[in-house]
Order: structure tokens, then C-alpha cells, then sequence
């Protein structure tokens, strides 16, 4: 299981989150316990008991009362406002200067393509695209900014930030940072059509040298990956995916960005944005496509489009495509 | 409310001296407002016309002129300021003041510009 | 409803439109619906404003507008409003005909303006200003095509107001008709005020 | 002129034709259980749905048609209505007028509503329901194909223009028909919330008419403002639906917090305490709604001034409502509290209603809501709010003024179990969501995986689905089971305000004598410090009371003929839709109608027949 919940949060920016609901609930909680003891007093007491017909007193107010329930509200909602207001600023600021060192701070910039109903992540610095697995360096500022290709959608990391919305026309921008390396779950919040529960990816934090080497190699992938030796099943794979699926999916340099990115496509955690990692599920990807994500931009392959043979040599060579290691 | 009153019927009789007064001295009123609308709107219309002022000025004072005006027609033309009109006048300006927000939040908080 | 009695009153009421309770009413609950009309005139104009720079390769307000033709119409509906003021004093004054004429006056006005409106559309629309030509476009002529509709309403309802009592004489019934009838008159030209300012003067001048 | 209308009709006829505000009252009432119900039926598919992570029962897309027809019904067709039957019944009696200010308009409203109700919903059967949420979000909404959408704008549009009728007409009800003494300041705090939620209606629902509009122009006459590439922006129908979204909530509070303060002076024999507080807070309510809509879109990316400006404004809507919860509290204080089952809904609202109200405030934290929104949080909030506040106060006024509305009371075991369950079911349901939403759990999620822990909260959660619906269909047999109980339905609660001063059933022209009120709770000072009756503010005499008419019913059925000529485009059908319409309306303005007089014997011998009887 992923890093997934808000509530354990892994970094500062979530952290600021997780004490402001902290915050917030403490004095939810001091106004529920107040509301509560007394409503039950009041119940308990002044309940009608059997033959009791007295005419209560019929009291109109009381001056001091409402003043007291004007004010202690408002001191409580002040201890919550200026912290929250504070919060709203730092995190609305993407600039890369931190006021304190004065002076440009590590930092990684992170374009966040959103589509349906997958996400597309640019580099700008490092010329890269890749798609549903965002890397990250650990300990470094991730400065993201959002767009959408076609709806809207919302790209949030419990674990590491809140979330911003990918609006068409606009650009949003967030930051955030992972001091621990690991996996973390995200997750599309908008609703964006019928696969929108199925909009997940994944932020994968590694250590900076290993950032660096991924960065390097997505730039530029081996060949040996990405055109297999002549008379190799992957080659022939090669061929099918040159034929049918480089219109909408580039690996390296070349082909389409209809669809993710796959050249490190053999590293996926989960196809898909969500699917296990292995051959029978890639296949019933392929095969299915529509119904595994029904609207996505993608066909479904029949056998008279990609026969069995060339399906399993297109996986061999979907299989083969890695930059790592 | 006498119930049998019968609403259709013709209206007979004239107004009362004190009221012929007052509608003589409105409908000069009127008639001054009128012409200090068209006035007001021609001052508009020529401060954007003519080149000679500038936008930074114009403009400003263009919306000046669009409040004013629409002052003039609900207090005079409308008779908003009459008496018992308070709920009206209360409806109105809450209106205008939702109507406000509405159009600042679609001129500014469209995300184009962030604030 | 057989006899037409003639209501013994020696006097006109002051304000025969709010006389009885329905006409009190009713011109209570007009200016409440005006009120909600701004706010809806209000999400128009924001919307406009708010997209008034998405012209994208479409002409903008700056190659359309003539403001020449926009003064007139403005002047147009401006004066009717004065003769529909009129209108409401000779009601007040208990002199029906004068009523009527007046009213009929504001109807012609209001026509002559709606002309110049369609005129002016015809006129946008072969400058290359279709209403799907942009977002600009869309919300231009959505602005003041609900202006336009809005004074299409009121010249059918004023028309029929005339045609429906005009034999009638004042009545305490016909009496806030004609009035809640002016004041949504009245309230046209408020929102032209603004469509002309914001629009218009600051579509050529900002 | 006629003293009575020519001619008995058929019931059928009675009913399409009235312009009766309890019978009014009654069809809004009758209207709106049913979309209820279907609204309900709708939520428990979903959470059968949810019920299992990956499961099948339903797909995506029939998932999301469900949930935006689910929040569309519940809050348009089933809440408002509800409120607005309530509404239309009580307040003339309240306020002790025979009549509202506009019966005609007042039955075009329902027709409106009703039409509109049932244009949205034959979009399931026009090949496929709005599938975008009920708040639509362009481009998904402009750009959803089929149909759904269309019917979506056009249903909507309709029983809008009903809504905003009605608001407009209980506004000057209120305050031009008054019974003599009654002054604002005496006015009773439901008829006084209602007003307010009245005028957040006028201004509320013209934005929505807007953004209606503009949605119908770009999905039906391709214009251009929601198209990025044409020079559109998404962002404007955001703001036009919040401003119209989020004073709707608070129209759908703030009559239901009239209901609770009737209900709970009434059970703890205390007048409401600190009155005029209540007043003011419910003004400043009503106001601040206006002021803080984008806290809907803090994500959307409008700056931190904005968000900051929202966040602080919308927090501070919690100061007036806990003025009114507080008020409470003491209004109980010191009470005699007898828990039949109206109060017990009443009590039961509070602790419910804080819970969801302090998730407001937390949502309200704009750094936090970048976590919180578009979760189950979100759905756990306004669900408390929803059902603790709006559901459990229909509930209550249902239980409370039923004897006066339909002539015999509901047993009040039943009425216990019914209570109960629901309450159970309810906590049981939307309790576990708060901490879905902070687990990682988006709202409007068809379904989930199954390694992520979100599991047994969402088993729970429709487990406590099915005890509502158990309690709900307790309810509806209690309804029937009733019928017979028709002993003390005159003022069975000892009741405070003038409602509970006319006979049941209620005669048309309501009151024989319009009565002069001494002071707040008029009927409970002439019990306690007078005889026990009302003093009339005017002598026995003719009654004069509006024709009943079938051209409300004949406009509406016109702008729902127009609305097919629309949705499909076809300009045969839309003209002769708006040729109804406008033909009615012509007629109905060509066409004098001077209502008819009730002669005083008659009202006399209904006197007599109610001393008798
Ligand atoms: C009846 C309906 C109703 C009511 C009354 C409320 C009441 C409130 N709501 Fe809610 N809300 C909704 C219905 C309602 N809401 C709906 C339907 C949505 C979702 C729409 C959608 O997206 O589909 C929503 C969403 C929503 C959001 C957006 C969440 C998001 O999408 O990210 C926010 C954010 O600020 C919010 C805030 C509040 C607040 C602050 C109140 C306040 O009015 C609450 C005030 C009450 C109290 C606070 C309790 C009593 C007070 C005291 C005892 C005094 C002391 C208290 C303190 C000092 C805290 N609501
Ligand atoms: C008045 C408003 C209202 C009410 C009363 C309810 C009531 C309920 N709601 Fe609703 N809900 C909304 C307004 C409301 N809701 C809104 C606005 C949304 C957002 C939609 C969106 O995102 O666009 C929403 C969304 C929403 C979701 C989230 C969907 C999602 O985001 O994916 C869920 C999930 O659990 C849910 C559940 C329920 C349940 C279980 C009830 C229960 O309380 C229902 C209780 C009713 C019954 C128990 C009646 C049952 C009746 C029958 C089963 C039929 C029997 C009939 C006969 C015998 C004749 N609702
Ligand atoms: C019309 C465009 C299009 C074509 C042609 C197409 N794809 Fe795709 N593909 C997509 C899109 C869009 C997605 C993203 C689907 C989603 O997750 O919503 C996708 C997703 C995928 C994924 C999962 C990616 C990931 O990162 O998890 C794989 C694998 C894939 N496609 C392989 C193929 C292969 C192999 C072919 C050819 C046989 C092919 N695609 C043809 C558009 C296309
Ligand atoms: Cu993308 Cu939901
Ligand atoms: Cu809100």
C-alpha cells in the first residue's frame, strides 16, 4: 500500500496542512464538547417528567449571554484564521527565493499535463516527457505548474501537498517537497468523465543523483531498448508498435502525444495509471482497452487488428523499454 | 379594505388641487432631469469621442457619469425616493450590490491574472 | 359582473395604482423581480466583461462599435422614458387619452430603437461577427441581445396593455398595470445606461 | 359579480385548476416526497455501488448520471419543495392572511417546479441522465455527450423560473399581508427565515438562470464562452453556479432553522429565547451567504488575496449560526421538554448540525481545503449539514404540522422507530466519510481499489444507507396506518402561533375574521393572558377569494413542450410550445378575472359547524 492518506503526512507541505486540520479539529472539538454538555444537561434537567404540567417562565433573553456566544466564536475562529491565512501565502508562493537565504534554493519545475484520463509530466529544464510516473528528487523544491488538455481535473498527492486544479486556459502552480524517498499515491479529483476514478499516478521520490541519472537517461534512452537487434521478438514487437501505436505514443525522440509517454514504460509500477504490473493485464489492456477505461482516447486492439503473435511481441518489447539501471 | 369595491370600473373625478399642484411641478422636474440625462450621456459620449481626453481620465469618469445617471432614473424617474419605498429601495441596492461582486469576481478572479 | 357602477369617489386617489391592495402588491413584487433583473443583467455584463479580450482572430469592440449609431439609440431610449414618465403623470392627473397617447409614444420609440439594434447586429455580423466567431462574439450579442429581448417584451406588452383597455377608461385594475408596465420601461433603459458605458464607451475607449 | 364558481368540477380538475395556497402547499408537499424518494432510491444504487471495492454493480457511466441526478433531485426537486409546501401552507396562517399576495403566480410556480422535475428526469429514459455533477463544471457539461445535459439546462431552467416566482411571491406576502398588530418584529421565526431564504432566492437564482443560459447557448447554438480556444474561459461558470450554490444551501437552512424554532419553543412551552437575536442573526446569515461562494473553488487557482478574503468571510458565517444554536440551547433551558416525535427530530438537529456546521468551518481553512476538497470529507460535511438540518427539520415540521395540513396525526410510536433508525443510520453513513475523504478517497468516484484501506468504512457506510431507507419506509407506512387517527387535530400541541387558531381542516378563506395580534406567539398570549381566542380585527363579512384557473397549469405545460423543441432542436415544437405558453399568458392578461365573494352566511353556518363539530 502507498503513501496515500493526508493524515500521514510526508512532507512539509503536507505537514502544514495536517497541523492546520489538526488545528482546526482541536477547536471543533473544544466547540462540540461545549454544545454537547450543555445539551445534555439541558435534556437530563428539563425534560417533562409524568404529571408534571407546569407552565415554564417565558423568559425573552439575556443580554450578557449573547454576548459572551458572540465573542468567544469569533477569538476562536481568529485563532484559526491568521495561521490559515499565513499558510495560504506561503503556499501560493512558487518563486524559488526563500526570503530567509536570499538565494535561488535546488529546485525541479514540473509541468503537469492533465488529460483524460491521464497525466502527462514535462520537464522544461531537462527536455524530458514522461507520463503517469512523475520522479522526483528527494529534499528538493518541486515546482509544479498545472494545465489540462481537454476538462478539467485536479491533481492532488495526500501525502505530500494538497491539491490544484488543472483548468483548460490556465496555469496553476503548486510546490511541494518529498524529504523521504518513496512511492506516493495521486489521484485525479475533478470528476472528469466516466474513468476519472481511474485517473491515479503515482510520485516516485529518489535520491538526487538518482533523479539526475534518470533525468539523463529519459533524455536519452539506449537504443538497445528502444530498437532491439534486428531478429529479436522485440524486434518484431517494434515493428507492430511502429505501425499501430507510434501515432499516439512516443518512445525517445519520435511518435505521438496522444497518449503517455512510454519510454520508460517498462518500469511502470501499474499500467494504466492503475492496473498490476504483468503480461496477462498489459494484454487485457490491449485487448480491452474500452473497457478497462471506458472514454479514454485509446482503441481497443481485436485479434484481426494484432494478432496473437504480434501481441505477445509487442508486450516483449513494451516490456523492454527501461532507462534505469 | 371595503371588499366591494369594484375595481372595473371607470375612475371618475378629477385630483385634488394639492395633487394637480404637485404633478405640474413634477412633470417640470421630469422634464429638467430628462435633459440633464441627455447632457449627462453626451458628456460621456464626447469624453470618449473626442481625443483630446485622455483614457485615464475618461474612463473613471465615464462609470462617474453611469452611477449618476441611473441615480437620476430611479429617484426621479422611478420614484424611488418616495415615501414607503424602503423595501424597494432595500431590494434594489442589494441587487446592485450582488450584481457588483458578480461582475468584479468575473472581471478579476477568472484565474487569468492570480490575486 | 354586470353593472359598471361608477365608484363614488369625488376625488382620483392620488396614486391610483396603488390604491387597492392587489395593485400594492404588485407593485411591490415588480420592483423585487426588478431586483432580481439586475443581478441577472449583472452576470451578463461580468461575463462580458470577463470576455471581452477573447476576440481571438475576430474583430473587437474597437472595429465594430459605431458609437455615433449607439449615441442615437441611447437618445432614443432615453426619451422614452421621459414619455413614458409622462404617460404616468396624465394617469395621475386622471386623463386617460393622454395616457394612452403618451404610451403609444414610448412604444414607437422602443420600436425605432429595437430597428437600430437589429441594424446594428446586421451591420456587426457582416464585419465577420458571427455569434460563434469567438468568445467575445458570444457574449456581445448575448449582453445585448437580452437587452434587445427584454425591450421586444416590453414594446409587446405595452402594445397590449393599449389595445386591450383602450376604451376602457382608468380603472383601479388597469391603473398599476400601466405602471408596474412603465417601470419595467423605466428599468430597460437603467441597464442600457450601463450596457452603453461599459460596453460601448469603454469598448472604444478602454 | 358571481358569489361561486359555476358548476362542480371533478377532483382532477379541482386540483390542476387551484389556486388555493394549502392546496398549493399540499401538491409541493406531495411533489416533492416523491422526487424524494427517488433521490434516495438513486443515493442507495450508488452505495451499493460502493459498497465493495471494484465492484460491478453498476457502470461508470450509469454511476455518474446517478450521482448528478441524485444531487440534482435531492436538492431541487425534493429539499426545496418540500420547504416551499411548507411554505405556501403555513406562512399565510402564520401571518393571518386568507391568501398569498399572488395565487396565480403561486400555482404557476408549482406547475413550473413540477414540469421542470419531470424534464429532467425523462432524460433517463431519452437515452441517458446528466452525467457531469450537479454543479456541471464546463467543458465536461458543455462538451457531455447526448442529451443529458440538455435536459439538465432545460429542466432546471423551468422549475428555476417556478422557484424564483415563488420567492418573489412569499416576499411580498410577507409584507404586505399581515394581520393587523403583526408586526415584523412579531412575526414568527419560521415565517421570518422564510423570508429571508426568499429574498436569497431572488438574488440567488438569476445567476443561475445566467449560467444556464450560457450553458444552453454553447451546447445547443454554439457559443463560444466556456471554449478556451475561442478566447472562452472555463472559470465563469464556476462563479455564476457559486453564486447561485452557495446562497441556495443556506435558502435550504434557514427555512428549515424557522422549523426548528417553532417545533422547539412549542415542545419546551418557552417562547424562543433572545427573539430579535435570532432575527438578526438569520439577516446576517442570509447576507454573509452572498459573500463567500468562491469557497467553493479555492483550488481553482484565483490567488491567495481571494482565497484568503473567502476563507476569513466564510468562517465567519459560524458566529450568527451559533448565536441561533445557543439560543436554543437556552430556549430549552429551563423548559418543560416533551419528546413527541417532531421535537425529538428537533433535538436530534443540533448535536447532527454542529458536527457537519464545525466541517464547514474546517473546510473553510483554505491551506487545509487544498487537502479536504473534492473528497469524502466534503460529501461527510454537507450531508451532515443536509440531513442533520434541512432533512431532519422537514421531518420535524412534517410530524409537527401534519395534523393541520392533512387532517390526522401520525403515530407517534412509529414516529419513535422511524426517528431512530434514521438517526442511527444516518451517523452510521456519512460519520466514516470524513475520515474516507483524509485517507485519500475522492467524491464522485464510480468505484476504488482494493489495496488502499478504503474498504470497510465504505462497507459501513452503506450499511447505514439501508437503515435509512428502512426508517424511511417506516415512515410511509405510518402515513398509511394513520389515516384513521383524527382525535385533537385542531391544536394538539398547544400551540403558540395562528396556524393552530383555525379549524382543521382549514376553510378556504383560512380565517372568518382577520385577527388582531397582541403580541409575539399571538395565540399562546390570548391563551395565557386572554380568553383563549383570538380578537378579530374586523367584522363578519363577505370574503373575496381568487378564481381558480387552469392557465398556471397551461404556461408551464407549454414551456415543457418548448424545452423537447429546444433539446432536440426542432422548431416545429419549440413555436408551438412558446405559443402556449404566450397564448395563456396573453389571455390571462386580455382576460379580467375579479375572483368571487364567499357570503357571510355561509361563513357563518362553517362557524357553527365548527363549534358543533
Ligand atoms: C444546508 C446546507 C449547507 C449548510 C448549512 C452549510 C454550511 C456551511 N458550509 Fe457547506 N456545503 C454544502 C451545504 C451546506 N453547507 C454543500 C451541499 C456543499 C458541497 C457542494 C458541492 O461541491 O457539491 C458544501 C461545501 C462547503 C465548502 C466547500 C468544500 C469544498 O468543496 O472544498 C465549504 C468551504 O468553506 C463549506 C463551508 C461551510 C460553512 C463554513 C458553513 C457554515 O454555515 C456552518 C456554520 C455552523 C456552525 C459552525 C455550527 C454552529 C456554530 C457554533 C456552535 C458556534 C461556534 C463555532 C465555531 C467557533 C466554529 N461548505
Ligand atoms: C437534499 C440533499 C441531499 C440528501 C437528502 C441526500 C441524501 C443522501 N445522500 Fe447525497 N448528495 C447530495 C445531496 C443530498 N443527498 C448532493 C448535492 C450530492 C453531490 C452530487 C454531486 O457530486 O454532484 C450528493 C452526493 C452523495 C454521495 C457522493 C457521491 C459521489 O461523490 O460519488 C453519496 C454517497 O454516499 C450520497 C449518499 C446519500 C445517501 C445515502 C442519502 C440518504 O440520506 C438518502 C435517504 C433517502 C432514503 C433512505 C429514501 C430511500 C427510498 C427508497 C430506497 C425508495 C423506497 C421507495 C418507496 C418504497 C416508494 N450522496
Ligand atoms: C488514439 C491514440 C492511441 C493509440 C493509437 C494507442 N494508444 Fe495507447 N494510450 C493512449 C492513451 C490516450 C492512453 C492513456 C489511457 C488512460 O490511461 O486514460 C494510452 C495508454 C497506453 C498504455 C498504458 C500507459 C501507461 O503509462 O500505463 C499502454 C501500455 C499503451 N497505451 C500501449 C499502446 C499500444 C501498444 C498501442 C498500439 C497497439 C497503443 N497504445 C495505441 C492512446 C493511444
Ligand atoms: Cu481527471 Cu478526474
Ligand atoms: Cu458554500
Amino acid at each position: 500500500m502507498e503513501n496515500l492518506s493526508a493524515l500521514d503526512p510526508q512532507g512539509p507541505v503536507a505537514d502544514m496542512q495536517y497541523s492546520l486540520i489538526a488545528l482546526s479539529l482541536y477547536i471543533m472539538i473544544f466547540v462540540l464538547v461545549v454544545v454537547f454538555l450543555i445539551y445534555i444537561f439541558v435534556l437530563i434537567k428539563f425534560r417533562e417528567r409524568p404529571g408534571d404540567t407546569h407552565i415554564p417562565k417565558q423568559v425573552h433573553g439575556n443580554r450578557t449571554l449573547e454576548i459572551i456566544w458572540t465573542t468567544i466564536p469569533i477569538i476562536l475562529l481568529l485563532m484559526l484564521a491568521v495561521p490559515n491565512v499565513m499558510d495560504t501565502f506561503t503556499l501560493a508562493n512558487t518563486s524559488v527565493m526563500t526570503e530567509e537565504e536570499e538565494e535561488e534554493m535546488d529546485h525541479v519545475h514540473i509541468e503537469v499535463i492533465a488529460h483524460q484520463f491521464w497525466w502527462e509530466f514535462n520537464y522544461p529544464d531537462h527536455d524530458i516527457v514522461a507520463g503517469q510516473d512523475m520522479y522526483i528528487p528527494t529534499d528538493t523544491r518541486i515546482i509544479i505548474s498545472l494545465e489540462s488538455e481537454d476538462v478539467q481535473h485536479s491533481f492532488w498527492v495526500p501525502a505530500l501537498a494538497g491539491k490544484q486544479d488543472n483548468v483548460p486556459g490556465i496555469t496553476n502552480e503548486m510546490w511541494f517537497e518529498a524529504p523521504n524517498e518513496g512511492v506516493y499515491m495521486g489521484k485525479c479529483t475533478e470528476l472528469c468523465g466516466p474513468s476519472h476514478w481511474l485517473m491515479d499516478f503515482k510520485v516516485v521520490a529518489v535520491d538526487p543523483d538518482a533523479f539526475d541519472q534518470w533525468a539523463e537517461n529519459m533524455a536519452e534512452p539506449s537504443e538497445t531498448a528502444t530498437h532491439p537487434e534486428e531478429g529479436t521478438v522485440a524486434a518484431d514487437g517494434r515493428e507492430v508498435f511502429q505501425d499501430s501505436c507510434i501515432s499516439c505514443h512516443a518512445v525517445g525522440e519520435d511518435g505521438g502525444a496522444t497518449g503517455p509517454n512510454l519510454t520508460n514504460f517498462g518500469e511502470r509500477q501499474v499500467i494504466a495509471g492503475y492496473l498490476e504490473y504483468n503480461e496477462e493485464n498489459l494484454e487485457n489492456w490491449l485487448r480491452d482497452t474500452q473497457e478497462y477505461k471506458p472514454g479514454a482516447d485509446m482503441p481497443s486492439y481485436s485479434q484481426e487488428q494484432i494478432d496473437d503473435e504480434e501481441m505477445a511481441a509487442l508486450i516483449e518489447y513494451l516490456n523492454g523499454l527501461k532507462i534505469l539501471d | 379594505m371595503s371588499s366591494h369595491l369594484d375595481a372595473t370600473a371607470p375612475l371618475k373625478g378629477k385630483p385634488s388641487k394639492q395633487t394637480e399642484r404637485k404633478l405640474k411641478k413634477e412633470a417640470k422636474t421630469q422634464l429638467a432631469s430628462y435633459f440633464l440625462m441627455i447632457a449627462i450621456t453626451s458628456m460621456a459620449f464626447i469624453s470618449i469621442a473626442s481625443d483630446a481626453i485622455p483614457s485615464g481620465f475618461a474612463i473613471p469618469f465615464i462609470l462617474l457619469l453611469a452611477a449618476v445617471q441611473v441615480t437620476f432614473q430611479l429617484y426621479i424617474f422611478m420614484h424611488m425616493g418616495e415615501r414607503k419605498t424602503s423595501w424597494v429601495n432595500i431590494m434594489i441596492w442589494t441587487g446592485m450590490l450582488i450584481a457588483v461582486l458578480t461582475v468584479g469576481a468575473l472581471m478579476f478572479l477568472i484565474g487569468v491574472v492570480k490575486y | 359582473m354586470a353593472e359598471h357602477e361608477a365608484i363614488d369617489i369625488k376625488e382620483l386617489p392620488e396614486q391610483p395604482e396603488k390604491a387597492t391592495l392587489e395593485g400594492r402588491n404588485k407593485y411591490l413584487g415588480f420592483w423585487f423581480f426588478l431586483g432580481g433583473e439586475t443581478v441577472l443583467f449583472g452576470s451578463l455584463i461580468g461575463t462580458y466583461l470577463g470576455l471581452r479580450g477573447g476576440t481571438i482572430d475576430g474583430p473587437g469592440p474597437a472595429d465594430l462599435f459605431h458609437l455615433d449609431l449607439v449615441f442615437i439609440m441611447t437618445m432614443i431610449l432615453l426619451t422614452s422614458s421621459l414619455t413614458s414618465v409622462m404617460a404616468i403623470i396624465n394617469m395621475h392627473r386622471g386623463n386617460f387619452k393622454k395616457l394612452l397617447m403618451w404610451m403609444s409614444m414610448t412604444v414607437i420609440l422602443g420600436t425605432a430603437f429595437l430597428g437600430f439594434e437589429i441594424y446594428e447586429f446586421y451591420e456587426y455580423y457582416h464585419a465577420g461577427l458571427g455569434f460563434s466567431t469567438s468568445a467575445f462574439a458570444s457574449s456581445f450579442y448575448t449582453l445585448v441581445g437580452t437587452h434587445g429581448a427584454h425591450v421586444l417584451f416590453g414594446i409587446v406588452w405595452i402594445t397590449t396593455l393599449l389595445v386591450r383597455y383602450r376604451k376602457t377608461g382608468l380603472t383601479l385594475y388597469n391603473a398599476p398595470k400601466f405602471n408596474t408596465a412603465v417601470l419595467y420601461w423605466h428599468f430597460i433603459d437603467v441597464v442600457w445606461v450601463f450596457i452603453f458605458t461599459v460596453v460601448y464607451l469603454l469598448g472604444i475607449g478602454g | 359579480m358571481s358569489t361561486a364558481q359555476a358548476g362542480s368540477k371533478s377532483v382532477i380538475m379541482e386540483w390542476l385548476t387551484t389556486v388555493d395556497h394549502k392546496k398549493i402547499g399540499i401538491m409541493y408537499l406531495a411533489g416533492g416526497a416523491f422526487f424524494f424518494a427517488l433521490g434516495g432510491l438513486e443515493a442507495i444504487l450508488m452505495r451499493i455501488q460502493l459498497m465493495f471495492p471494484e465492484f460491478s454493480f453498476l457502470s461508470a457511466q450509469s454511476f455518474n448520471e446517478l450521482l448528478t441526478m441524485h444531487g440534482t433531485t435531492m436538492i431541487f426537486l425534493a429539499a426545496m419543495p418540500l420547504l416551499f409546501g411548507f411554505m405556501n401552507f403555513i406562512i399565510p396562517l402564520q401571518i393571518g392572511a386568507r391568501d398569498v399576495a399572488f395565487p396565480f403566480l403561486n400555482a404557476l410556480g408549482f406547475w413550473l417546479f413540477l414540469f421542470g422535475g419531470i424534464l429532467l428526469n425523462i432524460s433517463w429514459f431519452a437515452g441517458g441522465a446528466p452525467d457531469a455533477g450537479w454543479t456541471a463544471y464546463v467543458p465536461l457539461s458543455s462538451t457531455s455527450p447526448g442529451h443529458g445535459l440538455d435536459y439538465y439546462v432545460l429542466g432546471l431552467q423551468v422549475s428555476g423560473l417556478g422557484t424564483l416566482i415563488g420567492g418573489i411571491n412569499f416576499l411580498v406576502t410577507v409584507i404586505n399581508m399581515r394581520a393587523p398588530g403583526m408586526s415584523m418584529m412579531r412575526m414568527p421565526l419560521f415565517t421570518w427565515s422564510s423570508f429571508v431564504a426568499s429574498m436569497l432566492i431572488l438574488f440567488a437564482f438569476p445567476a443561475l438562470t445566467i449560467g444556464l443560459l450560457l450553458l444552453m447557448l454553447e451546447r445547443l447554438f454554439d457559443a463560444q464562452y466556456f471554449v478556451v480556444a475561442s478566447g472562452g474561459n472555463v472559470i465563469i461558470w464556476q462563479h455564476l453556479f457559486w453564486i447561485f450554490g452557495h446562497p441556495e444551501v443556506y435558502i435550504l437552512i434557514l427555512p428549515a432553522f424557522g422549523i426548528f424554532s417553532e417545533v422547539l419553543a412549542t415542545f419546551a412551552k418557552k417562547r424562543i429565547f433572545g427573539y430579535s437575536a435570532m432575527v438578526f442573526a438569520t439577516l446576517i446569515i442570509g447576507f454573509l451567504g452572498f459573500m463567500v461562494w468562491a469557497h467553493h473553488m479555492f483550488t481553482v487557482g484565483m490567488g491567495p488575496v481571494a482565497n484568503a478574503i473567502f476563507a476569513v468571510a466564510t468562517m465567519a458565517i459560524a458566529v450568527p449560526t451559533g448565536i441561533k444554536i445557543f439560543n436554543w440551547l437556552l430556549t430549552l433551558w429551563g423548559g418543560r421538554i416533551q419528546f413527541t416525535t417532531a421535537n425529538l427530530f428537533a433535538l436530534g438537529f443540533i448535536p447532527s448540525f454542529v458536527m457537519g456546521g464545525v466541517t464547514g468551518v474546517m473546510l473553510a481553512v483554505s491551506a487545509a481545503n487544498y487537502q479536504f476538497h473534492d473528497t469524502y470529507f466534503v460529501v461527510a460535511h454537507f450531508h451532515y449539514v443536509i440531513i442533520g438540518g434541512v432533512v431532519f427539520g422537514l421531518f420535524s415540521g412534517a410530524f409537527f404540522w401534519w395534523p393541520k395540513i392533512f387532517g390526522y396525526r401520525l403515530n407517534e410510536t412509529l414516529g419513535k422507530w422511524f426517528f431512530w433508525l434514521f438517526l442511527i443510520g444516518f451517523h452510521l453513513t456519512f460519520f466514516v466519510q470524513h475520515f474516507l475523504g483524509l485517507m485519500g478517497m475522492p467524491r464522485r468516484v464510480a468505484s476504488y481499489l482494493s489495496n488502499q484501506g478504503l474498504d470497510e468504512f465504505n462497507f459501513i457506510s452503506t450499511m447505514g444507507a439501508f437503515l435509512m431507507t428502512i426508517a424511511f419506509i417506516i415512515l410511509l407506512v405510518n402515513i398509511f396506518v394513520s389515516i384513521g387517527n383524527k382525535d385533537n387535530v385542531r391544536d394538539p400541541w398547544d400551540g403558540r402561533t395562528l396556524e393552530w387558531t383555525t379549524p382543521t381542516p382549514v376553510p378556504e378563506y383560512n380565517f372568518a375574521q382577520t385577527p388582531l395580534v397582541r403580541d409575539l406567539d399571538a395565540f399562546w398570549h390570548e391563551k395565557y393572558e386572554g380568553d383563549g381566542k383570538m380578537k378579530a380585527s374586523e367584522p363578519l363579512e363577505d370574503i373575496h377569494m381568487p378564481n381558480s384557473t387552469i392557465l398556471p397549469f397551461i404556461i408551464s405545460l407549454g414551456l415543457f413542450i418548448a424545452s423537447f423543441g429546444f433539446i432536440y432542436l426542432n422548431y416545429p415544437i419549440l413555436f408551438v410550445g412558446l405559443i402556449i405558453t404566450f397564448g395563456a399568458m396573453f389571455v390571462r392578461s386580455v382576460k379580467e378575472d375579479h375572483g368571487h365573494h364567499i357570503p357571510v352566511d355561509r361563513i357563518k353556518r362553517d362557524l357553527e359547524g365548527d363549534h358543533h363539530g
